[in-house]
């Protein structure tokens, strides 16, 4: 079979994807979590794109989420974290978001995130747990009666009810499901039969992939079947569940890849400050995003010095020794 | 001889002293991740270091500044996602103690993490529960990290995060939670502990050079301060480990 | 460090980890799946110890859990599928032990069985599912309302809700947690600081091992702690959630181990005629239960032809152009 | 020119032959598995065939004997677990056809995989369930391989292992399955088919040398036969690739 046969139909462009996948108002879950595999050049896309109106799910999300909102993609948002990291505990653009009332906001935790979002991807309508009682998560609903009505939106925050397998008191939290119009990866290796290989943590990725209608996938590298086939118990996703593929190396700087390359200090540093202020914020998205023409550019942006520093050591998976002040 | 440390470094130290062997400790960010690494390197060994985004005991030959950071997938004994992390932080059968930070803190180690002011429109807005809410649910004790000022140890929350002893007594396990609570609080200024009946904050332990004055007046409700006593401030090796060992590269120490 | 000093308090015999963790009336569950990596050592162990009354749970057994069965160890069983592929379709001791009535049993499906070692596993205590509605397996409790009191037994079989998330008709089946004394797991890899390395499928293994009070693991190897944490995305379980371990070179047959050995179709053949016949049969358990002394003395009695046979191709993982008539 | 050829190479390419390109066949042993890899090999090259075991596409240079064998797990796209193989045949993106076996079925497709007798003390115990009524309850259709005998084709089933149409018409969908249902019945006889508004079985397709009457005579029920045309027997080419290359070692051919 010639090479790539198998997935000719998923390969596309960044261009093509967003255009194909992802609309005004889409639900949008994001893979990664804070400063480690965000899919970056997607979300540079989406914005290139003048994509308005989405409604993120995320558990713990950093520089994609923050850019997003920044760029004003973005109306509607369910979430556990918005930080990254060391860098900015709470990431700066979606901390102004909220404290000026710009967007619609839920606030879950973690595992109540990825708990919907493992619903979602069983197929169940909800899911059980005891996180969060006494907490104020379980006393505020962000969301209003009417967004509430909306698609994708759940019809109220979670549901409380007597464990009906004893007679004692015994409180149950029943979190909604989450099924996403599109998530977005982005993944190490990726087989020429679609098969997906995450290394390293994988967080709520692969419960997203399948709780989504449709999933892109960047990847750092696409590898022959006969490698990817060859130890299946190492990979992550079988080809179904995926509906565009781009090969997008350094796809998720500025933050790291595991076995690929680390996040970049310098620029999380910079961004950080650069976020706080609106004139200079958007001056960045020109100079970062919107002057961008190709992915090409974009790395030589970040300039071949620094690649080369953040490049992992392929057995710690990480730059070691990288200055990370 | 008297050894100058910083204040990050004498909470990692004091924080540390808690863990014991066999401990499966929950690690966040920062003077957390410090102290976890340094409690399994200086005071519990069998320790296991794990992280909410489902690395397991990673070998931590540099410190995370995430708790999604690549360092924390290296060498694990596993490395999971988040529904497998937390699945093991509320596992009945382990021993977990998980640390965390917070903005605000009361008087029964319920913690703050989301905003300040009006939820819906917040003065402040912070990162919000992460994995902090279902810690606090599921761990076996959580010790708390804070800057101790009045503004943060407050009569009231603004929002309430994450769980510790809920209304005091036995207001927590009434509300379904079968285990756990706050342990201590750890603060720049000393170490607080909570009573055993009424799961009220109280002063156990005060640093070397701060009074207990000093804590009171940085405290935003009444605390009780019967019980304090000076706490025992890092040894050179404790210093050495920390420094050398954990932070090498000095991201965290030096604060 | 010493070698296997991290794991010295868990390296134990076969005598010892069946004496200190499994009593009389323990709710056992069974790792593996029909003909694939039963902890067949383990079984035998607990037969040879005249372990009684035994609450078995599993989803789809044959081998381990038939001959447990035949060798009266079993009072109560909660299961999916009794069978050994096409070896038995039927596993033999278990159709017998049914229609005379000899244990009580409770039926489910294979996803409702792993559902609630999920739930086990997640520490929650019940999980929703649409799998089964309409069926029979809704229909009829297999357990009495006597043994409905006993622990370890759930109050109901299952409840039935209304979706609180939709004012639409939607029925939902809420399935109970299970969390059993002890699981008992035959696998590939322990490292030296006992991490479960598992190849191949792992059924419903991890959720087993998670959902329970105590887990005993054999393997086929105990490999470095370098080797095992070089690629920590291949395990399986972490070391704490392990009590006992022993290493016991196919410690599965007559199942089979991928990588290691394949199944032995000569025994299972045997043992289904044998199996039929109550005479045959406890001459069978004479023979290769009660008058083997030691793992090595069961391995002879296979033969060294036959173990070579069943080798695994080490790429392809099972015996190629194995007679398997 | 006549082919000789068994029952079971019969029903697996009459099977195999309802497979479209892109389904995602779930296989159960036996002739089912056979059908599964026959429909990858001949007719829908781009069809995923895998097992509620979690193996997903596996090469299958050799027929597996069970669905957890070793075979299963060579050479696969995937190899997980029960839980991620149930979620992939209900998953609403996919078009998932399951091959499944029965002692009993009903005239709306419901199969009995359990036991004949009373429940509790049944004359005869089959295997249960396995995943049976999981891949009923979720695919988007369900062809069953039966021996056509009166005893299997019931009136009224024993036991409700897996359900079918249920009691016809839209009563499926009223249980809260939102898909699925039986799609064909491929026996050693023929192929059943259902009727699209009843859901009732009736007669598709008799083998050739077989009469429509010997079918209603070994058929419990009364089963429409109006629309009942002979079945296209297997070519060479589809025994070729079946004897060769689906099932090399003639473990399930020959029966």
């Amino acid at each position: 079979m010639a090479k790539n046969a198998e997935i000719s139909d998923k390969l596309m462009t960044l261009e093509a994807a967003v255009k194909k996948f992802i609309k005004n108002g889409s639900q949008i879950s994001l893979g990664g979590f804070t400063i480690v595999r965000n899919p970056m050049a997607l979300t540079y896309e989406i914005i290139r794109q003048g994509i308005k109106d989405l409604h993120i799910v995320c558990h713990s999300h950093g520089q994609a989420l923050d850019v997003l909102i920044g760029a004003g993609c973005v109306k509607r948002l369910e979430i556990a974290y918005g930080g990254s990291g060391r860098y900015a505990p709470t990431c700066i653009r979606f901390k102004k978001a909220i404290q000026q009332g710009q967007i619609e906001f839920e606030d879950y935790s973690n595992y109540q995130m990825s708990l919907r979002f493992l619903a979602g991807a069983l197929n169940i309508p909800f899911i059980p747990t005891k996180s969060g009682l006494g907490s104020d998560l379980l006393n505020y609903e962000g969301f209003s009666k009417e967004v509430r009505k909306e698609r994708k939106v759940a019809s109220k925050k979670f549901d409380m009810i007597q464990n009906p397998f004893t007679e004692e008191k015994d409180d149950v939290v029943l979190l909604p499901a989450l099924n996403p119009d599109v998530t977005i990866l982005h993944v190490q290796y990726v087989g020429e039969d679609g098969t997906i290989r995450i290394k390293g943590l994988t967080f709520a990725d692969i419960e997203q992939a399948k709780s989504a209608d449709y999933v892109i996938v960047t990847c750092e590298e696409i590898v022959p079947r006969s490698f990817i086939r060859l130890d299946p118990d190492q990979n992550s996703l079988p080809p179904f569940f995926v509906d565009a593929i781009v090969k997008v190396p350094y796809g998720a700087h500025p933050t790291g890849c595991y076995g690929f390359y680390d996040y970049d200090p310098k620029h999380l540093n910079m961004y950080r400050v650069i976020a706080e202020d609106d004139e200079k914020f958007k001056k960045y998205l020109d100079e970062w995003v919107y002057d961008i023409k190709t992915h090409e550019d974009y790395l030589n942006k970040v300039g071949a010095e620094m690649l080369i520093k953040l490049k992992a050591n392929p057995i710690l998976g990480y730059a070691v020794g990288l200055d990370r002040r | 001889m008297s050894l100058n440390y910083s204040d990050n470094e004498m909470m990692a130290i004091s924080a540390g002293r808690f863990i014991k062997d066999g401990d499966i400790v929950f690690a966040g960010t920062g003077v957390s991740m410090l102290a976890a690494t340094a409690a399994k390197r200086i005071y519990a060994p069998k320790a296991v270091v794990f992280f909410e985004t489902g690395g397991i005991d990673p070998s931590l030959d540099e410190i995370p500044m995430a708790v999604s950071d690549l360092r924390v997938m290296s060498g694990t004994c596993l490395n999971s996602g988040l529904i497998e992390a937390f699945s093991i932080v509320g596992h009945r059968k382990l021993h977990t103690i998980a640390f965390l930070g917070a903005a605000q803190i009361d008087k029964y180690g319920n913690l703050n993490t989301t905003s300040i002011g009006n939820y819906f429109r917040p003065k402040t807005r912070f990162s919000g529960s992460g994995g902090a809410c279902d810690v606090a649910s599921f761990a076996s004790g959580v010790i708390t990290f804070m800057q101790h000022e009045k503004r943060r140890f407050v009569e009231k929350l603004d929002y309430l995060t994450s769980v510790g002893w809920y209304k005091g007594g036995d207001s927590r396990r009434k509300l379904g939670l079968v285990r756990g609570g706050a342990l201590a609080v750890v603060t720049n200024l000393g170490v607080m502990g909570f009573d055993e009946k009424t799961k009220e904050m109280y002063l156990d332990q005060y640093y070397p050079g701060v009074s207990i004055k000093t804590i009171q007046e940085n405290t935003g409700f009444d605390i009780d301060v019967s019980r304090a006593k000076e706490a025992i401030p890092p040894t050179e090796e404790e210093l050495m480990i920390l420094r050398n060992e954990v932070d090498p590269q000095r991201l965290i120490c030096k604060a």
